[in-house]
């Protein structure tokens, strides 16, 4: 019989220890969405008002007539009207002296892409809002179509590798860092591997919501649209990690700070070995992913160099 | 017109109420591999608990099993547990599945 | 004009009018994005804010889309909210305008009219009127300035009435009307309250509030769908009385009213009936007087309720009539014709197979003169006298 | 403005401008109609009494006359006095050279609160009270003062002739 250690510290930041989702709803397996829709009611507590979108997290959030698969508020609205309608609530609520925590909950194809115009109104409007946008790289839901954080070189259906096709050809858009630069009151990166940094962006962005706009963005793997295997999402999280393709860093007022220091990052092949999205790169398109990795941490080591 | 329809909603608009009716899926016929824990390897860590995508891994006071009612079978608890204390079986192992 | 006179008598804009209506009733939330020609309605309310008369919750948004997004949030989570528009932007908002409808959010819009679709024109028109004619909105379209005011307070006791629950839009011509200054009496603020207080005594409608497990817009799955459908049409049908219910309240209350759903001017003996909406009415009954000096029987009928259609009503007046005569300011694209006329003819079955005559004209700021008018009741009483007659005319193409 | 210092006076109003996109400089028309009974018509104005010329380069316009009743006013913004009778149907000139005045008195080239007071005094249809107590209602202060002063001038200094 081996030593029973304490649990993880993780479990004492649920303030919310009761599931408010039924035990069965229809997400893939193994879909990292899930872990994180999941784990925000733990931490934040489940009274707060959710908004969303078509996404992958609607067939869950969205009620069917009169039933639904959770306990939640939920407020459902389209991709382009998520931060505007959240802050038709936060409004309300703050005019009739309402606590209430409204968080938005949408993936990258709402936040970078259609919806980008009224989630970066909202932060310029300074909205005590909480944004979270879960970043699977593309359209998942609508069958795997590239958007604009799809990284470089990566296989969608609509950037297939073909005689005349190698991927999509640019860069993905630094969401996180162009939501920072609205220097809003707290913008910071999160995913599930790394589940206490996680949680404590999520108290802070509760806190931090009563002073103006939050913005969380994290990455979530999609085990379909990135052909992996259905028991390697958190590990793609903490490799994504590792390599410094997805550095966890917070940034309050526009000010930056590493949460996360990786000592020796990991080649990106480490990363894009595990998924299939990658698997036709060649050395030349490894280069050019392993250079945008580069700069992009030069860029927040910059950032944050700059803050001290 | 001679409605027949037993009307679903009571309120005007499209408003789902969880006290009214929480849906659920049997999510547990999903899987093709069950998750089987090491009650001796476990340590009690929790980290299957913490990253099983459905949240369904059971606190039973010093080890952890899955609830196979909803168990999709997608193996991050297996992968995740620092021990390897969690094997994925094939369902057709089991006569109860 | 004024009968029992409650309120300061301003001389006012037509988007002054409807900016003194919103606040007037209150808001808990407005916002609206600027766009000739009523971006004034966005800073008279801006300036009622800054002054300390409302503490409305002003929402600077950056677009259209997000301000429909908003206001219709607000009322979801149970309050009041209003916004204005015009023309692209209602077009840039068409898919939370019908997100408002479709969730039942109870939101007042006030609408500029302007043209439309493609063909750029920053000039007045009813073309966004009728593409947005099937959104599932109630659709008022006002006459002057005072009408404005008064429909914009009487939108919110329809739009919120438990009934109802319902967004409605109050329609004027942009530039004719939008900056057209003309005495208004503007009501008290408390006379106001106790005009919209019978809204208070309803039951409360569902609200979205923080940790109450209520999903606000749920999805409409098979014959789900079909009910909340068919609760939408049936509220659209309620909303037919209820315009009349509210203005003859209105008219009680201010001394005010316009006929709810249409308003008949020199109806009673008359052989031909003239159809108009908004700013041209006006017009249009200095036209029917003249001419009644003439000695032609002439009517005239203002369609102040779009959406829902008044079907009832209208075909009780156009019944038995000899001919009618229906001036748009917006056109048909399905059909060679305005499209209220359209609608008309569409009452066939109603009132009997007479002459109708359709008559496009004020688009793109053209005006619709007194002699456009003069000419639309010469056309409409020969064919009531059995002359033959053209069914559809574009008047400044045969000018 | 105008409509205010009208309803003062008991009459009905209705006024309107006519452009396209929102800019100072660019071109506009306005129309204002003042009746004993409320004023129904909503269109714009084809065969007016008066006539408001805030641009003196405007009377090159050849049209700019036409359909002026006859015994018409016209109310001119111009720094040199009328020569001759511009059009038969004209009965009373009034002009001032109103954006002097207000460069003087308001310190900004906006003479429409002096062509006011030129209106009263050329027309006599409104007093020059009820033209100073409407400015009340759109300005405040000191920018009010001026303008006061400036629509005074305007009805003092416009120099008026009758054909």
């Amino acid at each position: 019989m081996v030593e029973k250690t304490k649990k993880s510290r993780v479990f004492d930041y649920f303030q919310e220890k009761e599931e408010v989702y039924a035990g069965g709803v229809a997400w893939c397996a193994g879909c990292p969405l899930e872990l994180t829709l999941r784990f925000v009611p733990k931490v934040l507590g489940k009274d707060i008002v959710i908004v969303g979108c078509p996404c992958c997290s609607a067939p869950v959030l969205y009620g069917q007539n009169l039933g639904t698969w959770h306990r939640l508020s939920y407020y459902s609205t389209l991709m382009t009207g998520v931060a505007s309608s959240a802050t038709g609530l936060a409004r309300y609520y703050k005019k009739i002296g309402q606590d209430a925590t409204i968080v938005c909950y949408t993936g990258d194809g709402c936040a970078a892409d259609v919806g980008f115009q009224p989630l970066s109104g909202a932060a310029e409007r300074n909205e005590k809002i909480i944004y979270i946008c879960y970043d699977n790289e593309g359209y998942m839901n609508t069958g795997v179509q590239r958007s604009s954080t799809t990284p470089i070189h990566a296989a969608t259906t609509t950037t297939p590798i073909g005689k005349e096709s190698r991927g999509k050809p640019t860069v993905p858009k630094n969401l996180p860092v162009i939501m920072a630069m609205h220097e809003s009151a707290y913008v910071a990166t999160a995913t599930l591997s790394h589940l206490e940094d996680f949680a404590k962006k999520l108290l802070k962005a509760k806190e931090k919501k009563n002073e103006g706009f939050v913005y969380l963005h994290v990455f979530c793997p999609c085990p379909v649209g990135w052909r992996i295997a259905s028991d390697s999402s958190i590990q793609v999280c903490r490799m994504a990690v590792r390599t410094n393709y997805f550095p966890l860093w917070e940034a309050e007022y526009g000010k930056f700070r590493l949460t996360h220091e990786t000592p020796n990052p990991r080649p990106v092949q480490e990363l894009t070995g595990l998924i299939g999205k990658f698997a036709h790169l060649k050395e030349d398109q490894i280069e050019d992913l392993q250079r945008m990795v580069d700069e992009r941490y030069a860029l927040i080591k910059k950032l944050c160099e700059d803050n001290k | 017109m001679v409605i027949k329809h037993k009307f679903l909603m009571k309120t005007e608009g499209a408003w789902s109420d969880a006290d009214e009716l929480l849906l659920c899926l049997d999510t547990g016929s999903w899987r093709t591999e069950r998750p089987v824990a090491d009650r001796e390897k476990c340590n009690y860590c929790g980290l299957c608990a913490l990253y099983c995508p459905p949240q369904c891994m059971k606190d039973m006071g010093d080890y952890f099993v899955p609830n196979l009612d909803f168990c999709k079978g997608c193996g991050v608890c297996a992968k995740e547990c620092p021990r390897n204390a969690i094997t994925m079986v094939p369902e057709g192992e089991f006569t109860d599945g | 004009m004024v009968s029992t006179q409650k309120g300061q008598v301003r001389v006012i804009t037509g988007n002054a009018a409807a900016a003194y209506g919103a606040m007037l009733c209150r808001p808990d939330v407005a916002t609206s994005y600027p766009i000739t020609p009523m971006s004034e309605v966005a800073e008279q309310l801006s300036t009622f804010r800054a002054e300390g008369l409302v503490d409305t919750e002003m929402v600077e948004v950056e677009g259209e889309n997000s301000a429909m997004n908003v206001v219709a949030a607000a009322t979801l989570a149970g309050g009041r909210a209003f916004t204005a528009t015009s023309s692209w932007g209602l077009v840039f908002m068409y898919d939370a305008v019908q997100h408002a409808s479709g969730f039942r959010a109870p939101v007042v819009m006030a609408i500029a009219n302007r043209e439309t679709p493609g063909i750029l024109a920053v000039s007045g028109g009813q073309q966004d009127i009728i593409s947005t004619r099937d959104t599932g909105w109630i659709q008022i379209i006002v006459e002057d300035c005072q009408e404005i005011l008064d429909s914009v307070i009487m939108a919110f006791r329809l739009a919120e009435d438990y009934d109802i629950q319902l967004p409605v839009m109050v329609n004027y011509d942009g530039f004719y009307l939008s900056y057209m200054a003309m005495p208004v009496e503007v009501p008290e603020r408390e006379d106001v309250d106790r005009f919209l207080a019978p809204l208070k005594q309803q039951p409360e409608r569902t609200k979205l509030v923080p940790g109450k497990p209520l999903g606000c817009g749920t999805h409409g799955i098979e014959v789900g769908f079909v009910e909340l459908r068919y609760k939408h049409c049936m509220a659209m049908q309620r909303a037919l009385e209820k315009v009349d219910e509210i203005d003859r309240s209105f008219g009680e209350f201010f001394g005010r009213s316009y006929g709810g759903q249409i308003e008949e001017y020199r109806t009673d003996d008359a052989d031909i009936i003239l159809v108009t909406s908004g700013g041209a009415t006006g017009t249009a009954r200095v036209v029917v007087d003249a001419k009644r000096e003439q000695g032609i029987k002439v009517g005239l009928v203002k369609l102040r309720l779009f959406r829902p259609f008044p079907r009832q009503r209208l075909s009780e007046v156009l019944k038995g009539r000899k001919a009618i005569g229906v001036i748009d300011r917006s056109v048909g694209f399905g059909w060679n014709c305005g499209p209220m006329f359209m609608e008309i003819r569409a009452l066939t079955p109603e009132i009997g197979i007479i002459p109708m005559l359709s008559y496009i004209d004020g688009l793109a700021n053209l005006d619709i003169t007194i002699l456009h008018i003069e000419r639309v009741v010469d056309e409409v009483y020969a064919a009531s006298q059995g002359k033959p007659y053209q069914e559809v005319t574009w008047i400044p193409l045969e000018e | 403005m105008l409509a205010s210092a009208f309803l003062a006076e008991g009459k009905f109003v209705a006024s309107f401008p006519m452009f396209g996109f929102e800019r100072r400089g660019a071109p506009v028309v306005a129309f204002t109609r003042i009746d004993d009974k409320p004023v129904r018509e909503k269109t714009q104005i084809y065969n007016p009494d008066c006539l408001v010329v805030i641009d003196p380069t405007l009377m090159k316009l050849p049209t700019l006359f036409s359909g002026l009743k006859p015994e018409g006013v016209l109310i001119l913004n111009s720094p040199q006095s009328l020569k001759s009778r511009p059009d038969d149907n004209l009965k009373i000139g009034g002009v001032v050279n109103a954006t002097q005045i207000a460069v003087e008195e308001i310190k900004r080239d906006i003479p429409n609160t002096c062509l006011l007071g030129a209106f009263a005094a050329a027309t006599g249809w409104v007093d020059l009270k009820s033209v100073l107590a409407c400015l009340g209602d759109y300005l405040r202060g000191e920018i009010l003062e001026r303008n006061l002063k400036s629509a005074e001038r305007g009805y003092h200094e416009v120099e008026v002739i009758k054909w």
